[in-house]
């Protein structure tokens, strides 16, 4: 039952990350990439990390996505734009980077079946996690604060309109 | 449920078609929005191998790995996206071909 | 818990952190230029006088950071580079007004990214340093206003540098699956197990992600071809930073990784790193015979330069004993390269500041010389010193290349890197002999740029200067500590 | 240091040139000439007190007695480099010529060069102290450094007061010494290393690595990186091909000490370094150098015929002569050597005599094109007698310095390789063709009446009569030369038998 359910959401995951990959309208592609991160989802709860599951829901397929729907919805993205993509999807544009994909991925494939009976392991509780996080990782916590710091610094510099100082000058 | 209930070198197959899937769409792809959602697809690839890694070895740092890459995502995104809405103001297009002002 | 003594050497980082709360807590109040610049800079210079008298064998806080010589050694350089941008930049920014306050809190999240990089002995802090000093660099790059170039050139790095991330970390996921370590000490003793054991594909495709993920953010060939726009689009005080500061410390991390690790140990690594390094100096060197902005050619010279400094890990594969040699060569010719990069684009940054365009093509320092002949001297010296020429800090980094490379035995890389020299001449002497052509007309420069400015580039022309004369010192140094 | 301070006067004599010409109009030169005449009065200074003897012994087994001064000082002990000069009869010998063209050097610029006064003298002047380097380093290390940093200069000297080609002409002079350089490099730290392994540690000095006699495969690769650095300075055929864009583009004084002297470096270097560090390796190669050689004297006078450039000319024909040089040095015999090394003096005179009344010509007339001369002897009767005078001393008439040192060349290497004599002789009569044609179409032949130009002036005049001089006291009375040069060449013929 549980290895089906693990191919089950494999599979789930795959097609819709490529679905959404394909697409030509950002907020279809949004839909199938959100299923996507539920599948891996499901996955992390099979492998017995519940905890990363739960997180991969609230904060990648909650948070990050919520991100992307805003500055879709913000730019209002008209047909136009979804018919030049629609070009792009054309076999010409994409068939070469897709055979370099392919024979990556043959090769991926073949090496990974290569290394052979890896079944251990058990389940990990949040609860070890948060011990070994604010244990012996304290400090990658700390730094990662700084990182979220300079992304709010740096999204906020980037995404704001012309300075008020400039925009005075000019009226 | 506990441990790895499949190989892992199924699950390592899984994240290696997901980094690709998400390779292949930032190479093909030319609307910003697309290529940002590839890389997203990347990381979340790689973060899907160290969960796997670490329930098979049955410790936390593979999840550990996993919040930092959470925090790298969100960083990379919340940039990226603001970048996304200055090229729009600025370009009034979102495709990096046609937004190119430079040589290469 | 942490101890004193752990507590004690992470000093330049707390301090670091303590100046980026103070930076933003003074932005908040009130913004100006010259403060901003202030507090960055005593940051900088408090931070680096907490690194004096640490212990040099090296403490080990936390499993992930080593707070050793070498990763000493490059943090202080690192906010020594910092110092420099940050001065540099104040009178370039002061050209562009706009809210440029959060360009020093961006610098000082930077550079405390790559001071975290240096001292990373395992996959997360890696990940973090790597990351912090990305994220921190994207705003940076797109910080001017108008800039359409930096906006095009922060998404193409932030896109490639995503990817090269995401690869990375693709790489260390499989090698943690393999080993079950992501501590690079560790991982030596762990890898020497696997190859006795099993066959060691595993790793070696391991090896290929996490490398190609290094490579890109080196931009060595086939890697590179982020580097020109990016470099070209980039304000100019932050081209210097990119091609130092950044590099650099990457280039360290890699260097620790490979050595603790013993990566060297694997036949297939070292064909492939030498492979890159051959691509490299020719496809730097070549590309930039072709170019006219000032910035891309510093940016396929960088590539070659990398290229060069490539010859120094591929040593190790063949001769284990040069090993010592290789990290002190590594650190001299790193050394050589952020002084005389940092040189050549100050002199960018300060042309710039002159006037609110980027001035970096190739035409815009014709005659160069006879207004200006100290800063030129100073470019001059930079040129040379990249091209290798005797009595400059380049020329003993390449005295180390080489002979690394005749104690190694590596006849087709230095048989590369000789003829990558002689194509790199062209260019270099392009420049200087384009500062040297008398100009059709004489520009009347509207405003001289501040003393500190100037005096930067001064000094780091008698470093390169001091490093290629009497390099004893620092040799001395280096072969004590690493 | 008180060789060290020969090269020290000079440094400093550029930079107090440079901000001389800064403050005040046309001081550059004179600082230039002062610089070179203290230089020349501490050189007097110094030979004074070496003990007589020193010059007339004839130390066949004493080594240390060939070295006039020595010098050596800790530099880089890590590598074992040090700061090592030292000075020979030929160094010496070399030096006074070096003095002596940059004399010539500046005289030529004083009224060609009309912008940025100050940076072309202290480029001059910086030339001549990497030169002076050049000629006194023992350490290879150190070598290798003057080596390379006089190309800085003497590029400045091409690229920005050279003629219509010149970033062509400078970028390639210093792209062919650069990398051949490099190779040069590569080999000295190859050699550092297994020579390393007898010796026990690090050492760039001469001394140390005669020591060690290389063999093999390994010795003629690193005798090759040194041979081929220094055949492409000489210039030897087929490296030759930087020469003539360089010599044509660069200005007068620019000409005057590349053909002057710059050449001269690359014949130190081979007589100096690659045979006695390579004996071996040097007599299986000398055969293919001796040709490179005789080809280089054939091919470069019938060149030379065909040019209708004045100073390519010339610069062709200073390929023919310095392959007599390079046949000399690897006939290996004490007489080729000799007339190698009153080769390069004399080559040294004669050429840049000819660089300079070329230069005058240019000036004068805004074109080396020799069709477009004609009669000029006419016109300028100092200019053209001492043009005819040059040119048959450099086509070798008996009674001029060139002649004794092509007639020792010849004598050495008849007693080694007959047939190689005998193309290189073959070489001479070319040499005179093409000299006669020059005089011929400069300054013979109708003279134009509409055109009046000033003759030599009198500072020009001082420097040419001194060059005869030195020519004519070459030819007729060399013996000084040689006693100077004899026991250096002695002791070496006598260590390395080829």
């Amino acid at each position: 039952m549980i290895p089906f359910l693990f191919y089950m959401a494999a599979a789930i995951a795959l097609v819709s990350t490529v679905l959404a990959l394909t697409r030509s309208n950002a907020a279809h592609a949004l839909i199938y990439l959100i299923i996507s991160l539920l599948a891996v989802a499901v996955v992390f709860f099979l492998l017995g990390a519940p905890f990363a599951a739960a997180l991969e829901i609230v904060i990648y397929a909650g948070a990050i996505m919520v991100l992307f729907v805003f500055v879709i919805m913000m730019l209002n993205l008209g047909e136009e734009g979804d018919q030049r993509e629609r070009g792009w999807l054309e076999p010409g544009v994409w068939i070469v980077p897709a055979i370099l994909a392919a024979a990556l991925m043959i090769e991926t494939v073949a090496v990974i079946s290569m290394t052979e009976g890896m079944t251990s392991g058990e389940m990990v509780s949040a609860k070890a996690v948060g011990i070994k996080l604010f244990g012996p990782y304290v400090l990658a916590v700390e730094i990662a604060s700084m990182l979220l710091l300079a992304g709010l610094v740096g999204a906020y510099h980037v995404g704001r309109r012309l300075s008020e100082r400039r925009r005075g000058g000019i009226s | 449920m506990g441990g790895l209930v499949v190989p892992l070198e199924h699950v390592l197959l899984l994240a290696g078609l997901l980094f690709i899937c998400g390779l292949t769409g930032l190479m093909i792809r030319r609307n910003v929005i697309f290529i940002l959602m590839s890389l997203e697809v990347m990381l979340n690839a790689a973060a899907l191998a160290f969960v796997a890694a670490g329930a098979y070895w049955g410790e936390p740092d593979g999840q550990i790995i996993f919040l930092l890459i959470l925090a790298v995502a969100a960083a990379e995104v919340s940039v990226g996206l603001g970048l996304v809405l200055q090229i729009q103001r600025r370009f009034k297009t979102l495709d990096l071909d046609q937004a190119s002002r430079m040589g290469g | 818990m942490m101890t004193p003594t752990e507590l004690y050497a992470l000093a330049p980082f707390i301090w670091l952190s303590v100046g980026v709360i103070v930076l933003m807590l003074q932005i908040a109040f009130s913004r100006s230029l010259n403060g901003a610049c202030w507090v960055t800079n005593l940051t900088l210079l408090v931070a680096l006088y907490s690194m004096v008298g640490h212990d040099p064998a090296g403490i080990q806080v936390t499993p992930l950071m080593r707070i050793d010589a070498l990763g000493l050694m490059f943090c202080a350089v690192i906010i020594c580079g910092s110092v420099v941008t940050s001065l540099l930049a104040r009178d370039y920014l002061k050209q562009r007004p706009a809210e440029n306050e959060e360009f020093f809190l961006l610098l000082l999240l930077a550079t405390l990214g790559a001071c975290v990089l240096v001292c990373a002995t395992h996959v997360a802090s890696l990940l973090l340093g790597l990351e912090l000093l990305g994220v921190a660099l994207y705003g940076l790059i797109a910080y001017p206003e108008k800039g359409e170039r930096s906006l095009e050139a922060a998404i193409k790095y932030l896109v490639l540098s995503g990817a090269a991330s995401a690869t990375l970390l693709f790489g260390f996921a499989l090698l943690y699956a393999a080993t079950g370590t992501m501590d690079f000490a560790i991982l030596a003793d762990k890898l020497d197990t696997i190859q006795v054991n099993s066959n060691p594909i595993i790793v070696l495709t391991a090896a290929a992600f996490i490398l190609s993920g290094l490579a890109f953010k080196l931009s060595v060939a086939p890697f590179h071809m982020w580097t020109p726009d990016v470099y070209e689009g980039a304000p100019a005080p932050i081209t210097g930073f990119l091609a130092t500061v950044s590099k650099g410390a990457v280039f360290v991390v890699l260097l620790r990784w490979f050595i603790d690790g013993q990566l060297y140990e694997f036949r297939g690594i070292i064909l492939g790193l030498s492979a890159v390094a051959i691509a490299s100096m020719l496809v730097g060197n070549l590309l930039a015979l072709r170019q006219d902005n000032i910035k891309r050619i510093l940016a396929y010279s960088s590539i070659a330069q990398f290229g060069y400094l490539l010859v120094v890990l591929i040593a190790c594969g063949t001769l284990t004993e040069s090993i010592p040699l290789a990290r002190e060569a590594a650190s001299y010719y790193l050394l050589a390269y952020i002084i005389t990069t940092l040189g050549a684009t100050g002199l960018l940054t300060l042309l710039s500041s002159e006037s609110a365009r980027e001035r970096d093509h190739i035409g815009d320092i014709v005659g160069l010389f006879w207004r200006r002949p100290l800063l030129s001297l100073g470019f001059t010296v930079a040129m040379l010193s990249l091209a290798g020429i005797p009595l400059t800090a380049g020329f003993i980094g390449k005295f180390y290349i080489f002979k690394i490379g005749a104690d190694a035995e590596l006849w087709a890389l230095m048989s590369a890197v000789i003829v990558g020299s002689g194509l790199g001449i062209f260019y270099y002497l392009r420049l200087v002999f384009n500062m040297t052509k008398n100009p059709r007309q004489v520009h009347a420069l509207p405003q001289q740029t501040s003393l500190e400015g100037r005096s930067v580039l001064l000094l780091l022309t008698l470093l390169i200067l001091a490093l290629g004369v009497y390099p004893q010192p620092l040799m001395d140094y280096l072969s004590a500590i690493l | 240091m008180e060789l060290a301070n020969l090269i020290v006067i000079f440094l400093f004599g550029g930079l107090l040139a440079w901000l001389a010409e800064m403050m005040m109009e046309n001081s550059a030169r004179w600082v230039s000439l002062l610089t070179i005449a203290l230089c020349s009065a501490y050189l007097w200074r110094l030979v004074g007190h070496i003990p007589a003897e020193l010059f007339h012994i004839n130390p066949v087994a004493n080594q240390a007695g060939t070295w006039l001064m020595h010098h050596q000082m800790n530099w880089i002990p890590r590598f074992g480099v040090s700061f090592e000069l030292a000075m020979d009869g030929l160094s010496l010998l070399l030096i006074v010529l070096t003095l002596f063209l940059g004399v010539v050097a500046v005289v030529s610029s004083w009224a060609e060069v009309d912008h940025h006064r100050g940076f072309f003298q202290a480029n001059l002047l910086w030339t001549l102290a990497g030169v002076i380097g050049v000629f006194l380093a023992l350490d290879l290390f150190l070598f290798f450094l003057f080596w390379e940093v006089m190309l800085v200069p003497m590029y400045l000297l091409i690229a920005i007061w050279g003629h219509e080609g010149k970033a062509h002409a400078a970028m390639k002079f210093f792209i062919f010494t650069q990398v051949s350089g490099l190779l040069m490099l590569l080999a000295i730290i190859v050699l550092v290393v297994l020579s390393a392994e007898t010796l026990g540690r690090y050492s760039f000095s001469y001394f140390d690595l005669l020591q060690n006699d290389l063999s093999g495969g390994v010795a003629t690769m690193v005798m090759l990186g040194f041979f081929v650095a220094f055949t492409v300075k000489l210039p030897g055929v087929p490296f030759h091909t930087w020469l003539p864009d360089a010599h044509t583009q660069a200005p007068t004084a620019g000409s005057v000490l590349l053909a002057g002297i710059l050449l001269k470096t690359g014949a130190y270097g081979l007589l100096r370094f690659t045979v006695p560090l390579f004996p071996e390796a040097a007599l299986q190669f000398a055969p293919i150098a001796m040709g490179l050689g005789a080809a280089g004297v054939v091919y470069g006078a019938v060149l030379a015929f065909g040019q209708s450039d004045f100073k390519r000319l010339v610069a062709y024909s200073s390929v023919s002569h310095m392959g007599f040089v390079l046949l000399g040095i690897f006939a290996w015999n004490h007489l080729a050597i000799q007339g190698a090394v009153m080769q390069m003096v004399a080559h040294g005179l004669s050429t840049a005599a000819l660089f300079m009344i070329a230069g005058a010509l240019q000036q004068r007339l805004h074109t080396r094109d020799l069709g477009a001369m004609g009669g000029l002897w006419h016109n300028m009767p100092r200019m053209g007698a001492l043009a005819l005078f040059f040119i048959v001393a450099s086509l070798g008439l008996p009674g001029m310095g060139n002649f004794v040192a092509e007639f020792l060349i010849l004598v050495g290497l008849f007693q080694s390789m007959p047939w190689m004599a005998v193309v290189a002789a073959l070489g001479l009569i070319t040499g005179a063709i093409y000299s006669l044609r020059l005089m011929q179409e400069a300054f013979q032949g109708k003279p134009d009446a509409h055109r009046t130009l000033p003759d030599f002036g009198p500072l020009e005049m001082t420097v040419m009569i001194a060059m005869v001089i030195g020519l004519l006291w070459l030819g007729l009375y060399p013996q000084p030369v040689l006693d100077l040069a004899q026991p250096v060449i002695n002791s070496l013929t006598a260590e390395v038998q080829l």
